[in-house]
């Protein structure tokens, strides 16, 4: 096992003196892609130097466009993609040089729900089975309280009584996403990665879902690290966000002040898009251009260059470094305090009424 | 596309490597001593010693090789064990009558084949569908000796009006060469046109289920540019599997051959199995090998080319 | 965005779409079940009709039985069907094969799948314009060159030698939109067209059907899920549930009143996510219901806070409760 | 909040009750037909040594030939021997080494394909290279090189037939593998701590039984047809014993003189082959109704 590694800094918001669970620093992870026909194998960075930090009994939202590597991050920090250079500590321990002791606490004290609850449970298998297995690989509890236990996951979650003797498709997809909370929270970890949980879903589950996520982490004191692409979930969620493009964080902040007043305007460009259900409203032109770029070629300079409209020559040649702002947060932009905060307005736009 | 037929004609290189050690170990690892075989029942253990030493048994596996493979590029097979004639003459003679036979069943193939499947796949369901199946899965669940038997019971023998066996004689007319034909070819032609039928209509079945069907639909393009273009997706696959029909028969048909008395490569292989001719034998599994591997490759250098994936790569 | 800022009322302007009691039935005529339960719907020139509904609610098959384009197995039927002001004699494949295209066209959800892959985009574009507008090859292409640059996609003349796997999917849906446009017609159904999108492109494209739509004038009936999505774009909404319209309202009516309790649940629910005030997130219980075994009377009840014995009983039928405001709803107006 | 209780009860009914009535119910006229036949043929074979008539060896010189009678119900070969006895000792031969054949490659396949499959990189890579190898030549040249090194005989014909098919599974296998090793309840066994071999039997094999019954079933009827023909180019089974391809292939002589020697052969194998057609073309249905399944056959 691994000593625990020193930490650099308290996260914002936490105790003085308290670790914080999850301490990102630096990751990267690349991809090899073959391109076909070619004998050689591109690489792709698809995590290029992130560092991020989950407190404890909290959720912290990551969001950004398809592509931006928010996903890949999340299962990095899990340790089930490899990681090319960083370092993730959780609990303490030292994750991506971890030995087999270190990796059970792992495995044990971090899950992971993902999006498509019926490509994530094992359709060949019960609900009851599905939800036992981590116990059975973890050995936590002897055979005869297993079951036991499964029962109480299912009532946890709100599954009726009897559904351990379903198969998954015979759920609906609000069910299924029930039971795949369940299986994450059988081992009792103190971190949960969900991977966009109810954007499969349809709008009038969608608020089952994310209810229960919040009664479950009021009853056992779970982190969330919540990726998503919908602005309005993470911010009902999360007290702090950060915004990923390309591979890296541009911004970052509570989740209140990002949204209300973002900074990047890779941030403002996103909050703008966001529809927002009221006619009375009318939506600005969209500020973003063009789409995202290949991972394949990630402009110089700043990565975002290519679609801002406020971009300098000093954008395509420095890269920006994630300063931090007076309210807390951090943005990766040279140009973050002489920009207008018109963009701003879009804070507003994401409220409702 | 063009690093892709370079990368594709090293493995073929590689693989033709790989079948010449496969058919040189099979070779020397079969039964009966080669020695033995040529100086028959009688010689004495020294005629056999110094027999062996001529044909250079003694030598190291891999020094065996080399000199066996030398003579293999020379085109140098030796001589058969049964007839004594050059192995390369009568593997290339046998070859030029399996070619002919291929042709002819190939077109039949094509011309019966393809039609069928396209009725099948564009009436989904319809009577015409289910007869193109059924006939389909019978043409692939009869075997093709009782198919050429039954052909020879009832064209050469009840009807008397084609011959039962033999390719006729050299210098014969086209015509009667063709008489000789008939019945081989179409009893390697059925096989092959279920196949062929079976894979056009699960292909372009499919194809038409594609959402771009439902797009140029909606586009008031007419039905039979919808059909010419989602058969532009079907006939990829479909050559692959007609390719590795066309390189099984002119492998040799092996049974075909057989049933008919035709003096193709198939015949040859047979027949000089069950002599123990073994330069033959090297001889038949050589070329077998080289024509299926190199219609595979061809077969290959067409998909990629009907590939605009790899053809995109030209630019 | 709005298309044109003209009344919500349409006054005599011209009639894109209009169908009544449309019914899309899946297996035999005995023993089949229906997947859109009577749907009848109008859409004016130059306005947005949005078709809202959950997964399995029919809004998607809606859209295609309009272009006679219902997967094998369904068949349609309808009282009437009028495009582009010319009545048809059925909504039959063969009726419609005349105006597909050109008077009626489609977008659909996922661009990377909706292009022939081994065409290029020029001869996609070639087939359709020839075929359309009977043009000849060079002035197809010219055509086709105009088109594109219309919705923004730059260096038309190399796009069109390319490939769509050479595309991105903003892009691809860029060119789906000046395909479906070409031919300039009366109705674009535009099924779910940025789902497959991300937000940002979203926005893009969105934009770009409401600028079309203010230089073509087409109607269009704009299928989603999205509520907030419709409420910028939609001069009406058309709310489904389980194969028939629950509600239908000028869009600024029934987001400020919705009548039917599960319009009213469901705007609840989105805006009680996107409010940053909210702790507590109303939900509807309960998931959307299969459409083979649907309860008798109101589909909703089983899931309604306000069901009641009588909601079991008739399945209720659209009444208008303002001008152009109907609910299917027995207790609404109680 | 609370749960969805609505579709609570629906559901519990709709999961028991018809998954037992459609078991007995959808039995379609294919795997009728083609069980039927297929339990029909087994029996014959096994049973071959009580219901014969005839020893299948016997000689009676003085009725060659013959059509059918009451003393021969098929009719004799070219030596006297009671056809319908030599064909159900005949179907032996053909029913075990078709069997075996395929067990064998179904077997090799799933010891192959999965770690192939579910691990890619070096392991798959040695597979390929070494699947390629086999179906460099086409299959009856395969069965050529065992004969040629290991001799004539029924274990050979399994062992060539066998041969042949392994890269047919293997590749199912893999190709299965790989799929259910990228899915998300994979990664969620990794992220429990599952190890591979945990994964590899509870969330990876459970995937490729189906397929493997159906491709099972399809490979069936051509490792008879394969039987059959190496039967009938005489690299099986060693006369005298009776195999309904050496049948074929001695009764072509005398075709001039008596078609029921091989007709009688024949007919049985067809009709044995369609029967395992049917039932496989059934079981396709059953278990593996979406698209790949059928492109799987030659």
């Amino acid at each position: 096992m691994s000593a625990p590694r020193a930490v650099p800094g308290a996260p914002p918001g936490a105790p003085p003196g308290a670790s914080p669970l999850v301490e990102v620093s630096d990751l990267v992870v690349n991809y090899r892609v073959r391109v076909r026909g070619a004998r050689s194998h591109a690489v792709v960075r698809a995590v290029d130097g992130v560092s991020l930090t989950v407190g404890r009994g909290v959720t912290v939202g990551l969001v950004g466009e398809s592509g931006s590597g928010k996903s890949t991050l999340g299962r990095a920090l899990l340790r089930l993609t490899p990681a090319a250079g960083g370092a993730v500590t959780f609990e303490g321990h030292e994750v991506l040089s971890a030995g087999r002791g270190s990796l059970r606490v792992l495995r044990q004290r971090a899950q992971l729900v993902f999006q498509n609850p019926i490509g994530s449970l094992n359709g060949r298998m019960r609900v009851g089975s599905i939800v036992r297995e981590p116990l059975d690989i973890q050995r936590i509890g002897d055979r005869a309280s297993r079951p036991q236990r499964v029962r109480e996951l299912l009532d946890q979650v709100g599954l009726p009584a009897g559904a351990e003797h379903r198969y998954p498709h015979e759920l609906s997809g609000g069910q299924q996403q029930r039971v795949a909370l369940a299986r994450a929270l059988a081992p009792a970890p103190s971190l949960i990665v969900c991977d966009e949980p109810v954007a499969a879903l349809d709008v009038s589950v969608q608020a089952q879902v994310l209810e229960l996520l919040k009664e479950v982490q009021r009853a056992t004191g779970v982190s969330y690290l919540f990726i998503a692409h919908d602005l309005n979930v993470v911010r009902h969620l999360a007290r702090e966000t950060y915004v990923m493009y390309l591979g890296a964080v541009v911004e970052r902040g509570a989740s209140s002040s990002l949204f209300e007043r973002p900074r990047h305007p890779y941030t403002q460009g996103l909050v703008a898009a966001t529809p927002v259900a009221d006619p009375a409203r009318s939506s600005p032109p969209p500020l973003l251009r063009g789409e995202i770029p290949s991972p394949m070629d990630v402009p110089a300079g700043c990565r975002f260059h290519t679609r801002c409209p406020f971009a300098r020559d000093r954008c395509r040649t420095e890269v920006p470094v994630l300063a931090p702002t007076p309210d807390g947060g951090a943005v990766a932009c040279h140009l973050w305090e002489e920009l207008p905060r018109a963009a701003a307005s879009g804070g507003t736009l994401l409220s409702g009424r | 596309m063009w690093r892709f037929a370079l990368v594709r004609s090293g493995q073929l290189l590689l693989t033709l490597l790989l079948a010449s050690i496969a058919v040189f170990l099979v070779i020397q690892h079969a039964p009966g001593d080669p020695a033995q075989v040529q100086l028959g029942l009688t010689a004495t253990p020294a005629q056999i010693a110094v027999e062996r030493q001529k044909l250079g048994l003694d030598a190291s596996i891999l020094h065996r090789y080399l000199i066996w493979a030398t003579q293999v590029l020379h085109l140098n097979l030796g001589k058969s064990f049964t007839t004594g004639l050059p192995v390369t003459s009568t593997v290339v003679t046998a070859f030029g009558y399996t070619l002919r036979l291929d042709v002819v069943a190939i077109v039949l193939g094509l011309v019966l084949g393809l039609p069928l499947g396209l009725v099948a796949a564009l009436r989904r369901g319809s009577w015409a569908d289910t007869a193109i199946s059924a006939f389909a899965a019978l043409g692939l669940s009869v075997p093709v000796f009782a198919l050429g038997t039954l052909l020879v019971l009832v064209f050469a023998v009840h009807f008397r009006v084609m011959p039962a066996a033999g390719a006729g004689v050299p210098g014969q007319s086209l015509l009667s060469a063709l008489h000789f034909l008939w019945l081989p070819a179409v009893t390697l032609a059925i096989p092959f046109a279920a196949v062929l039928a079976r894979y056009v209509r699960i292909e372009l079945g499919e194809a038409m289920g594609e959402p771009y069907v439902l797009t140029a639909r909606s586009l008031g393009l007419p039905r039979r540019t919808v059909i010419a273009n989602a058969w532009r997706n079907a006939v990829i696959p479909t050559i692959t599997v007609m390719g590795i029909q066309v390189g099984r028969l002119l492998a040799g048909a092996l049974i075909t051959e057989t049933v008919f008395s035709y003096p193709g490569i198939g015949y040859l292989t047979v027949q000089s199995i069950q002599s123990l001719d073994y330069p033959v034998v090297e001889g038949v599994l050589l070329l077998g090998a080289a024509v299926f591997l190199l219609v595979m490759f061809v077969v290959d250098l067409v998909v990629g080319l009907a590939n605009p994936r790899l053809r995109v790569q030209v630019r | 965005m709005r298309a044109v800022t003209e009344p919500a009322t349409p006054v005599g302007a011209a009639t894109a779409l209009a169908v009544e009691r449309l019914r899309v039935t899946l297996g035999p005529r005995t023993g089949g079940h229906d997947l859109v339960r009577g749907v009848s719907l109008t859409v004016h020139r130059h306005r947005t009709v949005a078709l809202v509904g959950e997964s399995g609610s029919g809004k998607t098959l809606t859209g295609l039985a309009l272009l006679g384009l219902t997967p094998p197995g369904t068949s349609v039927a309808a009282g009437r069907l009028q495009i582009g002001g010319e009545e048809l004699a059925s909504c039959s494949d063969a009726d419609l094969a005349r105006f597909r295209g050109r008077r009626i066209a489609m977008v659909f959800q996922n661009p990377m799948v909706a292009m022939n892959p081994v065409l290029t985009i020029g001869q996609q574009f070639l087939q359709v314009l020839r075929h359309n507008l009977a043009l000849s090859r060079p002035a197809a292409r010219a055509r086709a060159r105009d088109l594109l640059g219309a919705v923004g996609v730059a260096d038309a003349p190399r796009r069109l030698d390319q490939y769509p796997f050479e595309m991105s999917g903003g892009m691809l849906q860029r060119i789906m939109l000046a395909l479906a446009l070409s031919a300039e017609p009366d109705v674009l159904v535009a099924d779910e067209p940025t789902t497959a999108l991300d937000t940002t492109l979203q926005a893009q494209v969105m934009a770009l059907l409401a600028e079309r739509q203010a230089q073509l004038g087409m109607g269009v009936l704009l299928v989603s899920h999205d509520l907030g999505l419709v409420a910028g774009m939609a001069d009406e909404v058309d709310v489904m549930y389980a194969g028939r319209i629950v509600e239908r309202a000028p869009t600024a009516d029934l987001f400020s009143a919705p009548a039917h309790p599960y319009t009213q649940a469901l705007l609840r629910t989105v805006r009680d996510i996107a409010s940053p005030t909210t702790t507590v997130l109303s939900a509807i219980p309960g998931a959307p219901p299969q459409l083979a075994t649907l309860p008798a009377g109101c589909s909703f009840a089983p899931r309604c806070p306000l069901a009641a014995p009588e909601c079991t009983v008739a399945l209720p039928e659209l009444r208008a409760v303002a001008a152009g405001h109907e609910v299917a709803c027995v207790r609404v107006g109680q | 909040m609370t749960a969805s209780p609505v579709t609570a009860a629906p559901v519990a009914v709709r999961a028991t009750l018809p998954r037992v009535r459609a078991g007995v119910r959808r039995l379609s006229w294919r795997e009728l037909v083609g069980g039927g036949g297929l339990v029909a043929f087994v029996l014959a074979a096994v049973l071959a040594g009580v219901v014969s008539p005839w020893s299948p060896d016997a000689l009676a010189i003085g009725s060659r030939l013959q059509g059918p009678s009451t003393a021969h119900l098929l009719g004799t070969d070219q030596l006297g021997r009671d056809l319908l006895s030599r064909i159900l000792y005949g179907l032996r031969p053909s029913l075990e080494s078709g069997f075996a054949a395929i067990a064998l490659a179904a077997v090799v396949g799933v010891l192959l394909g999965l770690p192939s499959g579910y691990f890619g990189s070096v392991i798959d890579s040695i597979v390929t290279r070494i699947l390629d190898l086999l179906v460099a030549w086409p299959a009856v040249f395969l069965a050529l090189a065992v004969v040629l090194l290991l001799g004539t005989g029924e274990l050979q014909v399994i062992i060539a037939i066998g041969l042949a098919e392994v890269p047919v599974f293997s590749r199912l296998v893999r190709s299965i593998a790989l799929l259910a090793a990228r899915s998300d309840h994979v990664v969620a066994a990794k992220a429990a701590g599952a190890s591979a071999p945990r994964i590899m039997v509870r969330h990876v094999l459970p995937f490729v039984v189906a397929p493997l019954v159906v491709q099972f079933a399809i490979a069936a009827p051509q490792a008879l047809v394969a039987e059959a023909s190496l039967n009938y180019l005489g690299l099986g089974t060693h006369p005298p014993a009776p195999s309904l391809g050496a049948m074929v292939s001695e009764g072509q002589a005398f075709l001039a003189y008596a078609a029921g020697p091989i007709v009688f052969p024949i007919a049985v194998i067809v009709v044995l082959v369609v029967c395992l057609t049917l039932l496989a073309d059934g079981l396709q249905d059953r278990l593996d109704p979406h698209r790949g399944a059928e492109r799987r056959r030659p």
